[in-house]
């Protein structure tokens, strides 16, 4: 029987890829089988645009236990043990159901690390929206909010960092990316392989509903009208069961009875069954009937897409099943033998008796189809790029231009939203949110994790290829800046629909941008994931390659945070600041401008610095350490001062416009402080290393005053700044709740 | 003066891991009998409004922009007058 | 002293616990499973944070019908020290073994960070290392801490000053804004008439060692220690 | 077949904080008629019970031991037939 075209269309299946399928098969496929190509293929599961560049990536360093290609990434952190972490996106189901679609995020980001064997030790979410003036968009933020709040803090994850923006481009499609950071000994770690033929394969967790079916595919389209209509059933989280299966998971790990392990992620069973049999090389037959169900009457073709969270598929040694369920029983849960390995390398799907789909595995995975897309430079570009940021006008009132920045959301604290995060449990977080980035002990040890996420889509926007360096650089900064060094990186691509040229080359660029920074930096991609079709009648998200990355603090005694710590310590920059006022928040809360060329970065310059800050951090010389980013060295110093509780006043020479000089975000910056008699001892170091610096002040009373003098010009300087450090804080800290009201 | 009381519950085949626990724990604490437990929520909401049809018009409204989540949740609701 | 930290189905602060109460006391420290039916040989027994049971229904309500309260509550009833933290507060209020109820903080919103408690009362086995009046930090994080009492109730635990803990600003001043989630009178925290059982909010086991940057909940455990060895109360 | 359906509010005398946000939120979407919302939980239980006294008394009983707090929560309920 020939297949109507409307099915596999409706699907997400192009004719071609139809064709394709038949060839593979040798046959027409029945309507499951299309089902579980048409998820297997889509954009979401397959890679299939954006293989060819992420195989540009830099993915192997001494440290990489495991790259690309699994669950999670896994760097090694020396005693035998290792860190596992990955950033996943949950942006369509957010923008349909905030509180639901950020809280199942959590839920999987958390699954795809203790599927290797891990225990979760902290979370960091990413997160982008429309402006909030906009009633929509705080409803999306509250809920999005409300939900990785609801359930990672029921589960006992704490969540430990992330960022918000907030952009006009992201209204109509908010971006949820949540990352996950693990912790396991390396003996323990475990893969998602079906391997040795004739292993049971079972499923464990909740019972299988009609949640999200064709979520997958549902990722892999434009939010419109009718994909609302078409969507699935929204997928609710319960994060009482993830935590049952957490425990036991990992409790049945370490009996060495696993062979191999995947949760049940975007296409559920199919997925996973498939997957892993594919990396093991061998087959999987299951038996439906066997599945453990929530609804009556559910097909074969609802079980196999079936997005129900909270799920696992595992592949025990022969004859340990029953020990096994034991485990699980012990945490009131269900685990069921489903199938088993077979040797023939087909995905065998019976329900009973009756063979309801039989595909090659590797048909649904290395067989997908790979497009080379073509790219076009977007049209916008060349006027943003070339607008002319110098010809406007200088503010007169300092002071009122630095409370705006300090006012605007992007800027301010972030204190609604993580006010709302359990950040403690644990009893790991040695710095908590608010400083450059996260630490966490690992107990036992000396050792320290620290982890941050960061990008700006605004520089991305502007110039797509520096501002996915920049973020790398940004990544790598605010680690150094907490006495870390810089590990791995996990990223989360962001964009609008791949099919057209323009966001295709923004693709490719952002991935260029990433990979040489990457590279600069030493700091090798572990995975990632891709979210496409971020667009919504035509209006694309800014490019936003968000990049999360962990590194290691040898010795918890010497880590650093942002604010000053003791009056009369002596403050300098470290970089070079320079006349670089395009892609700013300045521009965007002074003028309405989101235009210019971003600051540019310079990769050695930058190695330099970060190395310098570091060796001087862990040498004890550096007391306090904030890297320049939105709102440039004045807003950085404010957050010195907010964070320290304490003054500074600075002075500086008038080198160019003093809104730049204020206000510019110069890349490579970092605000260091040292005890007063220890300058001159810096600057020798300084001096030594070839790092450029600029002294700038000094560390006490209770405001920050910011003098520039002028040289050439007598009448020229002046005090630019002068505000108590309580104003400063008042309106950083309260802008985003005033807003929320 | 209306007095509505709203009822809202999660939509058919949407999880309800509430109404799950509590069977459980029913079930665990002799009451055998319990087939199925949904949960949902429940809203009395006062309304200085003098005319039935008026008050019914608003609830509804109320239910579709505020109270209820169209999304995964359903709602019927009763008008007393008081 | 031996000291038992129980387990239910999503409790998540029980790993701290332990942790907290080896680190401070030094003392041998055990989990107790949800399903026991002993308590047998402890001492002193913690019902940690968490969300037990996913804190559906109503936090606590569904974790303390577990098998193991009942010797838990027989226990209390014989003058053992039980002590509920957060979601172990909930509980005991569940099962009757301290009075009141704790629901929705009043903005609605989980919230976590430090707050600043005053002992009120320094002659329970909790907090008898302290001085009456003394101020500590501790955070709170939880979305169900607004404790309510009827009039009665709440008199009668003023009355016989089983208020063990308030919420107040830096300097003690017990004022409406030190208030995170609406709780009556400000309170954190309360014991039982005889004193022996206490519920509070906040988490000492948080901040009980230097590296995690304050040192204040040492007070609550060195306490429990210091009555046991009868150094102190 | 009987099944339950259970409306749980709080005490008169609780402040009920989720009731007086949603009267907020309300009043600010232009619904300026609302004079006080209370919000509870509604509850749907199933019982397989043949005699109607007997599903009373059950239902009864699990409000009274677990389904509600009476130290904050009154409850009523209804039986259908199913
Ligand atoms: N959504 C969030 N969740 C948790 N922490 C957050 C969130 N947003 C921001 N933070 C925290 O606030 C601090 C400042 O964030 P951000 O402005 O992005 O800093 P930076 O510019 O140094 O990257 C960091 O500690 C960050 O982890
Ligand atoms: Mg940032």
């Amino acid at each position: 029987m020939v297949m109507d075209p409307k099915v596999w269309r409706e699907m997400g299946l192009t004719d071609s890829e139809y064709e394709k399928i038949v060839e593979i098969l040798g046959r027409e496929p029945n309507y499951v089988e299309v089902g579980i190509f048409a998820v297997m293929w889509s954009e979401h599961c397959s890679y299939k645009t954006s293989r060819p560049a992420l195989k540009t990536l830099p993915t192997e360093g001494p440290a990489i236990l495991q790259g690309p290609g699994e669950n999670a990434g896994i760097v090694d952190i020396g005693d035998g043990q290792a860190v596992v972490f990955k950033i996943e996106s949950h942006n369509h189901p957010s923008a349909i159901e905030p509180y639901q679609g950020a809280a199942t995020g959590v839920g999987g980001i958390l699954r795809d690390i203790f599927t290797m064997g891990a225990r979760p030790v902290a979370v960091l979410d990413s997160l982008r929206f429309g402006e909030l003036d906009n009633p929509r968009v705080r409803y999306l933020f509250d809920g999005v909010v409300a939900g990785i709040s609801g359930y990672g803090n029921c589960i006992g994850v704490p969540t430990v960092g992330g960022e918000v923006y907030f952009a006009d481009s992201y209204e109509d499609n908010c971006l949820v990316n949540v990352m996950c950071v693990g912790l396991i000994d390396q003996k323990d770690i475990k893969k998602g392989v079906a391997a040795g033929i004739g292993n049971p394969v079972m499923v464990v967790g909740a019972k299988t509903g009609r949640d999200g079916i064709h979520g997958a595919t549902f990722a892999s389209e434009e939010l419109s009208e009718e994909a609302a209509e078409r969507r699935p059933a929204v997928q609710v989280g319960d994060p009482f069961m993830e935590k049952l299966l957490l425990e036991a998971c990992l409790e049945v790990i370490k009996t060495g009875y696993v062979v191999g392990i995947q949760d049940m992620g975007a296409a559920g069973l199919t997925s996973s069954s498939c997957e892993m049999a594919s990396r093991a090389g061998t087959g999987l037959e299951m038996d439906l009937a066997l599945v453990p169900r929530r609804e009556e009457g559910m097909t074969p073709y609802e079980v196999m897409l079936s997005e129900s969270q909270e799920r696992m598929l595992l592949v025990v040694e022969k004859g340990t099943e029953e020990k096994v369920k034991e485990i699980f029983a012990k945490w009131d849960l269900d685990a069921v033998v489903v199938g088993r390995v077979t040797g023939d390398g087909i995905l065998r799907i019976k329900e009973g008796s009756q063979v309801v789909a039989e595909i090659p595995a590797r048909a649904l995975t290395e067989q997908a189809p790979v497009y080379h897309r073509p790219t076009r430079v977007p049209a916008y570009l060349e006027e943003v790029q070339n607008y002319p940021v110098d010809s406007l006008n200088m503010p007169h009132d300092y002071n009122e231009v630095l409370l705006k920045l300090l006012a605007s959301p992007n800027i301010a604290s972030k204190e609604y939203a993580y006010k709302q995060y359990d950040y403690m449990v644990g009893l790991n977080t040695v710095v908590t949110p608010g400083s450059d980035a996260a630490v966490l002990r690992v107990k036992g040890t000396r050792k320290g994790i620290a982890m941050t996420t960061d990008c700006n889509g605004r520089y991305c926007y502007l110039d797509p290829k520096t501002g996915a360096a920049i973020a790398v650089a940004e990544a790598a900064r605010n680690l150094v800046c907490s006495g870390a060094k810089p590990l791995a990186v996990t990223n989360c691509l962001n964009f609008g629909n791949p099919e057209k040229p323009e966001v295709m080359w923004t693709f490719w660029q952002c991935i260029e941008g990433m990979a040489e920074a990457c590279r600069a930096l030493e700091t090798p991609v572990t995975g990632g994931n891709v979210s496409f079709y971020n667009e919504t009648r035509g209006n694309a998200v800014y490019p936003t390659p968000t990049i999360g990355m962990v590194g290691l603090v040898e010795d918890l005694d010497k880590v650093c945070t942002q604010g000053f710590k003791q009056a009369g310590d002596a403050i300098f920059l470290i970089g070079e600041n320079l006349p670089e006022l395009g892609g700013s928040e300045y521009l965007k809360i002074q003028f309405g401008l989101e235009k210019g060329k971003p600051p540019a970065l310079n990769l050695e310059l930058e190695k330099k610095v970060q190395r310098f800050v570091l060796d001087e951090i862990k040498s004890g010389l550096i007391k306090s350490a904030h890297d320049c980013s939105e709102g440039g060295l004045a807003v950085a110093l404010a957050e010195c001062c907010i964070s320290g509780g304490i003054g500074a006043d600075i002075t500086m020479v008038r080198r160019f416009r003093g809104d730049a000089l204020l206000f510019g975000e110069s890349q490579s910056c970092i605000i260091i402080s040292v005890d007063r008699h220890k300058g001159v001892e810096l600057v020798k170091k300084l001096v030594d290393a070839g790092v450029p610096y600029t002294q700038l002040g000094t560390v006490g009373g209770d405001s920050l005053i910011i003098n520039v003098v002028n040289p050439g010009c007598t009448g020229c300087g002046g005090n630019l700044v002068n505000l108590p450090v309580k104003k400063i804080e008042e309106t950083w800290r309260g802008a985003i709740a005033c807003l929320m009201k | 003066m209306f007095q509505a009381k709203i009822y809202v519950t999660l939509r058919k085949s949407v999880l309800d891991p509430q109404g799950s626990v509590v069977r459980k724990s029913l079930y665990a604490l002799g009451y055998h009998n319990v087939q199925e437990v949904r949960i949902g929520r429940y809203m009395v909401v006062d309304l200085e409004v003098a005319d039935r049809a008026e008050a019914e018009k608003q609830v509804r409204d109320m239910c579709d922009k505020l109270l209820v989540n169209p999304v995964i949740e359903d709602y019927t609701f009763e008008l007393v007058e008081v | 002293m031996k000291f038992g930290v129980v387990v239910f189905p999503g409790s998540n602060c029980d790993a701290d616990c332990l942790h907290a109460i080896q680190t401070v006391t030094g003392q041998p420290v055990e989990y107790i499973w949800h399903k026991s039916g002993s308590v047998d040989g402890f001492d002193c027994i913690v019902l940690p944070g968490g969300f037990s049971y996913g804190d559906y229904l109503r936090c606590g309500a569904v974790a303390r019908f577990s098998p193991v309260m009942k010797p838990v509550i027989e226990f209390a009833r014989r003058g053992g020290m039980v002590m509920g933290i957060c979601n172990g507060f909930q509980i005991l209020t569940e099962a009757g073994l301290l009075p009141g109820a704790l629901h929705r903080n009043k903005n609605l919103q989980f919230l976590c960070h430090d707050t600043y408690l005053r002992v009120e009362n320094n002659t329970t086995p909790f907090t008898c290392r302290a001085s009456e009046g003394q101020v500590i930090k501790i955070p709170i994080a939880h979305g169900e801490g607004n404790y309510y009492a009827d009039p009665e109730t709440l008199r009668q635990l003023e009355e016989n000053k089983q208020v063990i803990f308030r919420y107040c600003d830096p300097h003690g001043e017990v004022t409406p804004e030190a208030n995170p989630n609406g709780s009556l009178n400000n309170i954190a925290g309360i014991c039982n008439e005889q004193g022996n059982v206490l519920g509070m909010m906040p988490h000492p086991e948080r901040c009980a060692e230097a590296v995690l940057g304050n040192t204040d909940g040492q007070l609550i455990f060195q306490s429990l220690l210091d009555f046991w060895q009868r150094r102190c109360g």
